[in-house]
């Protein structure tokens, strides 16, 4: 096996070593723990920046297994898993970080880390899968290794959320599986490739890849939370910050986002899926997402619910991104996949601090808490800057690209879509903030666990990680034009995926 | 509910019984005749007696499984049996039986002549197996005969359980049956119960001597472990 | 050795004896001894069938049809070396579960030795009736093993299982006197062609009856109502060793019949009939499994839904395509793997747990993940194979199942498997959602020895495994 | 026809009255006894289908004997844990719901 072949196996080794090790390992071996997690973190971002540069020099990084006489896992680090390689990477880090800070003296710790190292190699595993089978495989891991972690706390709320997010994340993983092996079937093998690999059928089985369009999106759009699919992620909110983290911005929703970008690009192609007629009616439940979550976001008092319902909407953009017939919208919706990933990760973070410090889970409760806790809020207004699309943040720039893609396919009407949901964001965003910094402090905190040293408003790896994902908000659109932003990779895919080369 | 089930399952029974009796009143004369390739083999057997021949040597293996499952039959009833007190631990006590129509004393003296004759007997019927219809399982089943006898006549107390000694007797003569197997295997060039050539007629009696011991032991365990309940309670016999 | 396969047969038996001289509870370490050589022996055997081809063995160097002759091609190969790797950690558990639980022991050891005598007889054997002697040892074995457990309702259980297995038995020897008295032989080699060549109403009954026999011993829908009460009543290592091993070996039965000797007689309604009581069996099965209150009848119940399974792959097998029918039965075997090493784990778990709460009842599990978090893992892992969810093997079985049946077009298989892995995760579920619940009042956890919960995971991890390393079983398979 | 066939069909018919006694029949010594019925049916059909065309057949009549003492080992079994039931339960019959009656709960 040569160096090339190894290195999409290491790179799940090197969060899943970790994970095994953490296992059996005993709760008070803090420090033993702690350092295989970020160590196991640290080796992943070194691989990756090997690889990032190995990418771009146009080395091929693929390792392949055989499961079955004619059936592979392939692993296969091309530009578009890059890009979500490294968002995941980076942010799993950083929530490793934060939840050694969160989960401080909280029992289980041990299983915890273990399943949340689990699901970071799923993760990795869905980004670098080469074919639609080894996309199945590790998207389905990922739903079992979430499942410990959203029930993590052992009460009847968590495990009844649990238990919804199985019902809908295998019921879905059901729904995709018909459609993979329906796939497989026709095709024989679906490995992903640039422009698609179903476009040579001919036009009597147009009909049957229509069918199987909608199983594969249907499969998918439930870990996407596409409206009506996205009943669990609104529930799945009573688990600990670090979980909402790796399930609203790392992990699970993005996987569902980044799987029907594969779909759309490297097994039905673009065009073909234009030519099907398949590309509006999923840009038409991704507007219905984005608006139909934001209203829901209006009138929900729990902070975390209501980021959740924000989440939905927000990924939604990415599907319409991708929906959208042409470049630009290409490049929008995929540089979202990260920017809102850093976004959200910011708002959970800060949501997490808020609960952890003070004791405050709802929207009513954090009046004055921006002097309290300035840092926290500071970032927490950066987050939902970004959020409503306000310049110089990372949603602007996604933002704008959407716009101009929405023009560039002829469907000026997600353009609308997109303000809508703007204005419907600010209405959502901006009373938080008015009460974070303008109206009075309450007399007593309602449940206040971390008391103020000084300057130190909270536990230092709580409040570390939410400034490094807000500065990141602001970097992404102030260096945009750099040749290391994530724009600057959303162009080389779009590049990729529309055979521009 | 019930009564529909039933009649389905008679049902069921009448047609199995009609397709059956139809199908063999149809059947074509078989093509291959087992029982002149016997005859031809015979000479081969070590044994001139066809049907010892069959179990002991063509299908000697079949006979080896089949003592096996005699055996475990045993075991089973061992894991019931020796539970000891438990018997009887719900309280159920079967009803007395009836006292035996003719003078107890009567019955003693004709088992006392009568045992010697069985095992006599028996082993008659062991050696007779090689070259007419006799063997193994029916000196065995004599000897078993012979133990049921004296229980009935309350020479022999019935048996809770397999001590060592009856343990080692019960086993012994499979074992042996076993381990000639395992010899006739590892031997060079030979398969299982393959009898080097001029030793068949040696060993098949050899084996069937143990099994007719073994099996003995085997079958009257088989009614004196089950005889053990109805005379476990206050009864004298013990 | 020149030739392993006699001796996975004397092997057991002499281990067995030998135990039984010694009394009762006692043999464990010869149990482990012999079956660590049996494995060693299996796997040989494997070998030798994967480089040279089927093999035949004459006993007592006759030949068919007079003699009896044992043949192993790739199927057996398989089912061969499954048995003893099942075996082998489970009667390391059994020493350790005995050890703390002695009272149930009583002839464990010899019983367990000729039941795998009989194991390896029947899946070596290549005589009709000589597979009605293994089949007798081998439910005789078994019911003398469920009724050591003593109790009224395990030795219930145990006679309703006797009678139906005497039963089963009973049809399928009047099926053998009838194929016998047909063609004057019993030897499958013998009779193969000449079913090709002509086959009376005779044989046609004879086969219905034997396979009849079989779906009882196999606990086919609506013949599984023994199982249940037999497989869950059970001490542990017994439950694990009738529902992962034993069911299979009347289903294996079946498969060679049908594949080989009888495929002349085959008929696709007997196919998609056989096909309807499998999905019976599944939603059946898995709807009684997540109504049960105790542990074991779940994971009882759960069998009865995992050998429909078996049987989705007789529709696809017979009057489709070739392509469809390979990746079905390939589906097939590797169900019928994946869920003999799944199920020992999960019964092997529960046992465990049983032995630490010392009760079992699914909604009071309240503490096991964090007293047995292990034994859980090893549940939860099981499970996965059962709901046939990535990376386990179950996964890798489904998958192909699921090509069978669309690549011959019969999508209506498909829903039945996809709907009965979504059963199974809910059953499965309902154990670990109360294994997260905090520990009940006056729960006490005594300790239990780690070998019984290593044992187990080390099944869990092998049927996990097998999800990646499935070419190998499936090239042994191919074998022929 | 020759008398042996004679044989093979009231064996058949013997069989069949055994399965139906053996499933109908709720005592279970009459279970047993049904068993035995069945079993002695298959004898005779082995037997008296090996010997139809009027040659003795050692083959089949080995058989028989094999069978004979499968079905003694499975009675003896059975009488026992039919004993051990009654000595248990204070009855002669299976516990539950009896046979045929697939999918009934099994009591605890």
């Amino acid at each position: 096996m040569t160096l090339n072949e190894s290195l999409p196996l290491l790179m799940l080794a090197s969060s899943l070593v970790p994970g095994v090790v953490i296992f059996f390992l005993a709760e008070t071996r803090f420090a033993l723990r702690t350092t295989l997690n970020v160590a196991g973190a640290i080796l992943k971002l070194l691989l990756i920046g090997y690889m990032l540069w190995g990418v771009v020099e146009g080395q091929s990084y693929v390792f392949r297994h055989t499961v079955l006489p004619g059936l592979e896992l392939v692993l296969e680090a091309d530009a578009l898993a890059m890009l979500f390689v490294t968002l995941s990477a980076a942010l799993w880090l950083l929530t490793t970080l934060y939840a050694v800070g969160y989960l401080e003296r909280s029992p289980h710790r041990s299983r915890f880390f273990g399943f949340f190292s689990l699901c970071v190699t799923a993760t990795i595993g869905v980004a670098l899968a080469g074919n639609l089978f080894t996309f199945f495989f590790f998207y389905e891991l990922l739903t079992l290794s979430t499942y410990p972690l959203i029930v993590h706390r052992g009460t009847e709320a968590a495990i009844r959320a649990g238990n919804i997010y199985l019902a809908y994340a295998l019921t879905g993983g059901a729904v995709l599986l018909t459609g993979v092996v329906w796939l497989y079937g026709l095709l024989g093998e679906v490995e992903f490739a640039y422009g698609g690999v179903v476009a040579a059928m001919g036009p009597e089985y147009h009909g049957q890849l229509r069918i199987i369009f909608l199983l594969l999106i249907a499969g998918l759009g439930v870990k996407a939370a596409l409206v009506p699919l996205h009943g669990w992620l609104p529930q799945a909110m009573v688990a600990p910050a670090p979980v909402s983290a790796l399930l609203h911005a790392v992990a699970v929703v993005k996987a569902g986002a980044f799987g029907i970008v594969r779909v759309v690009y490297e097994v039905y192609g673009v065009e073909f899926a234009q030519s099907l007629d398949l590309l509006t009616p999923l840009a038409v439940v991704a507007a219905v997402t984005i608006i139909w979550g934001s209203l829901r976001a209006l009138w929900q008092d729990d902070l975390k619910r209501r980021l959740a319902y924000s989440t939905v909407s927000q990924v939604a953009y990415i599907i319409l991104g991708v929906a959208l017939f042409g470049p630009l919208g290409t490049i929008g919706g995929v540089v979202h996949l990260v920017h809102q990933g850093i976004m959200k990760i910011t708002l959970f973070f800060c949501a997490g601090n808020y609960a952890e410090t003070l004791g405050i889970h709802k929207v009513t409760e954090i009046n004055g808490a921006g002097r309290r806790m300035p840092w926290t809020s500071v970032a927490f207004s950066v987050g939902a800057f970004g959020m409503i699309g306000l310049p110089l943040t990372a949603g602007y720039v996604s933002k704008s690209y959407l716009t101009q893609g929405a023009e560039m396919a002829g469907m000026a009407w997600a353009g609308w879509v997109l303000t809508a949901s703007g204005l419907l964001n600010a209405l959502y965003f901006l009373p938080i903030l008015y009460r974070l910094w303008f109206k009075s402090q309450p007399q007593a905190w309602p449940n206040e666990h971390i008391l103020a040293r000084g300057r130190k408003e909270t536990a230092l790896l709580l409040l570390i990680p939410p400034l490094v994902t807000a500065a990141a908000t602001i970097a992404a659109a102030v260096f945009a034009d750099t040749n290391w932003s994530p724009l600057f990779w959303a162009k080389i895919v779009a590049t990729k995926e529309y055979l521009l080369e | 509910m019930k009564g529909v089930l039933d009649l389905l399952v008679i049902v069921l029974c009448l047609v199995l019984g009609a397709a059956l009796w139809w199908a063999m009143l149809d059947l074509p004369s078989s093509r291959i005749h087992l029982a002149e390739q016997v005859a031809a083999k015979l000479d081969a057997s070590g044994v001139t007696h066809p049907v010892t021949a069959v179990l002991l040597n063509f299908r000697g293996y079949d006979t080896l499984i089949e003592v096996m499952v005699l055996f475990v039959a045993l075991i089973g009833m061992l894991t019931q049996a020796e539970k000891g007190s438990q018997w009887l631990s719900a309280g159920y006590r079967p009803p007395p039986l009836p006292a035996p129509p003719f003078h107890l004393e009567v019955l003693q003296w004709l088992a006392r002549v009568l045992v010697p004759l069985m095992i006599l007997t028996a082993g008659y019927l062991l050696w007779a197996g090689a070259h007419r219809a006799g063997g193994a399982f029916q000196a065995a089943a004599l000897l078993a005969g012979a133990g049921v006898l004296l229980n009935l006549a309350g020479l022999l107390p019935a048996w809770t359980t397999f001590r060592a000694g009856m343990r080692a007797g019960s086993i012994t003569g499979l074992l042996f049956f076993v381990l000639a197997a395992a010899a006739t295997a590892a031997a060079p060039h030979g398969h299982l119960l393959q009898y080097p050539a001029g030793w068949a007629g040696m060993l098949i009696l050899l084996i069937e001597t143990g099994l007719t011991l073994s099996l003995g032991l085997i079958l009257a365990g088989f009614f004196l472990l089950l005889s053990a309940e109805a005379s476990d309670g206050s009864d004298t016999e013990e | 050795m020149r030739d392993p396969a006699p001796w996975l047969i004397l092997f057991p038996l002499i281990w067995a004896s030998l135990a039984f001289l010694r009394g009762q509870g006692r043999g464990g370490r010869l149990a482990v001894a012999g079956l660590t050589i049996q494995l060693v022996l299996a796997a040989l055997l494997a070998e030798q069938i994967a480089s040279d081809g089927a093999r035949s063995y004459t006993v007592g160097g006759w030949g068919a049809p007079l003699g009896i002759d044992l043949y192993a091609d790739g199927l057996a190969g398989v089912l061969l070396l499954l048995t003893q790797i099942v075996a082998l950690p489970l009667v390391v558990y059994a020493r350790a579960y005995f050890a703390i639980h002695p009272d149930g022991i009583s002839y464990f050891w010899p019983l367990t030795g000729y039941l795998l005598a009989a194991m390896n007889a029947l899946f070596l054997s290549a005589d009709i009736f000589n597979i009605y002697v293994t089949l007798e040892l081998l439910g005789l074995t078994a019911v003398g093993l469920v009724a050591a457990g003593g109790g009224a309702g395990p030795v219930g259980a145990a006679l309703r299982y006797l009678l139906v297995t005497l039963l089963g038995s009973g049809a399928f020897l009047l099926g053998v006197a009838l194929v016998y008295g047909t063609y004057g032989s019993m030897s499958l080699q013998v009779l193969t062609p000449l079913i090709n060549a002509d086959a009376p109403a005779a044989v046609f009954i004879a086969a219905g009856l034997m396979l009849v026999g079989l779906l009882l011993k196999t606990a086919l829908f609506p013949f599984h109502f023994w199982l249940p009460p037999a497989h869950g009543g059970a001490p542990a290592p017994v439950s694990a060793l009738l529902s992962a091993l034993v069911v299979k070996a009347s289903f294996y039965l079946i498969l060679r019949l049908w594949l080989h000797a009888f495929a002349p007689l085959v008929t696709t309604v007997a196919a998609q009939l056989l096909g309807f009581l499998g999905m019976a069996a599944i939603l059946w099965g898995s709807v009684m499994a997540i109504r049960q209150t105790r542990l074991k009848m779940l994971i009882a119940y759960s069998t009865v839904a995992q050998v429909g399974y078996l049987f989705l792959l007789f529709p696809l097998i017979t009057d489709t395509n070739p392509a469809a029918a390979a990746s079905a039965l390939q589906g097939g075997v590797m169900q019928l793997v994946a869920h003999a090493l799944a199920k020992a784990a999960m019964f092997a778990a529960a046992g465990t747990i049983i032995l630490s709460i010392g009760r079992d009842d699914i909604t009071r599990l309240g503490g096991v993940s964090t007293r047995l978090p292990l034994t859980l893992f090893t549940f939860a892992l099981a499970g996965l194979t059962l709901a046939g969810l990535p990376p386990s093997g179950g996964f890798i079985a489904k998958w192909l199942l699921i090509t069978g049946a669309s690549g011959s077009d019969q999508w209506g298989w498909v829903v039945v498997m996809i709907s009965g892995g979504l059963l199974s995760a809910a059953y499965v579920c309902r154990v670990l959602r109360q294994a997260f619940l905090s520990i009940e009042a006056g729960t006490k956890f005594s300790p239990v020895s780690r070998v019984l919960e290593w044992s187990a995971f080390l099944l869990a991890s092998m049927s996990l495994l097998l999800g990646l390393r499935s070419t190998e079983v499936l090239g042994l398979l191919e074998s022929e | 026809m020759t008398s042996a066939l004679i044989y093979a069909l009231t064996g058949a018919a013997l069989f069949l009255i055994g399965v139906a006694g053996l499933i109908l029949q709720p005592h279970l010594l009459r279970k047993i006894i049904g068993f035995n019925i069945m079993a002695s049916g298959i004898f005779l059909v082995l037997v008296g289908l090996g010997q139809r065309e009027g040659s003795v057949d050692p083959v089949s009549q080995a058989m028989v004997l094999t069978g004979i003492v499968v079905s003694v080992a499975a009675t003896a079994l059975a009488l026992a844990l039919a004993r051990r039931l009654l000595d248990l339960t204070g009855k002669m019959r299976l516990p539950g719901s009896g046979e045929g009656m697939p999918g009934k709960k099994p009591d605890a």
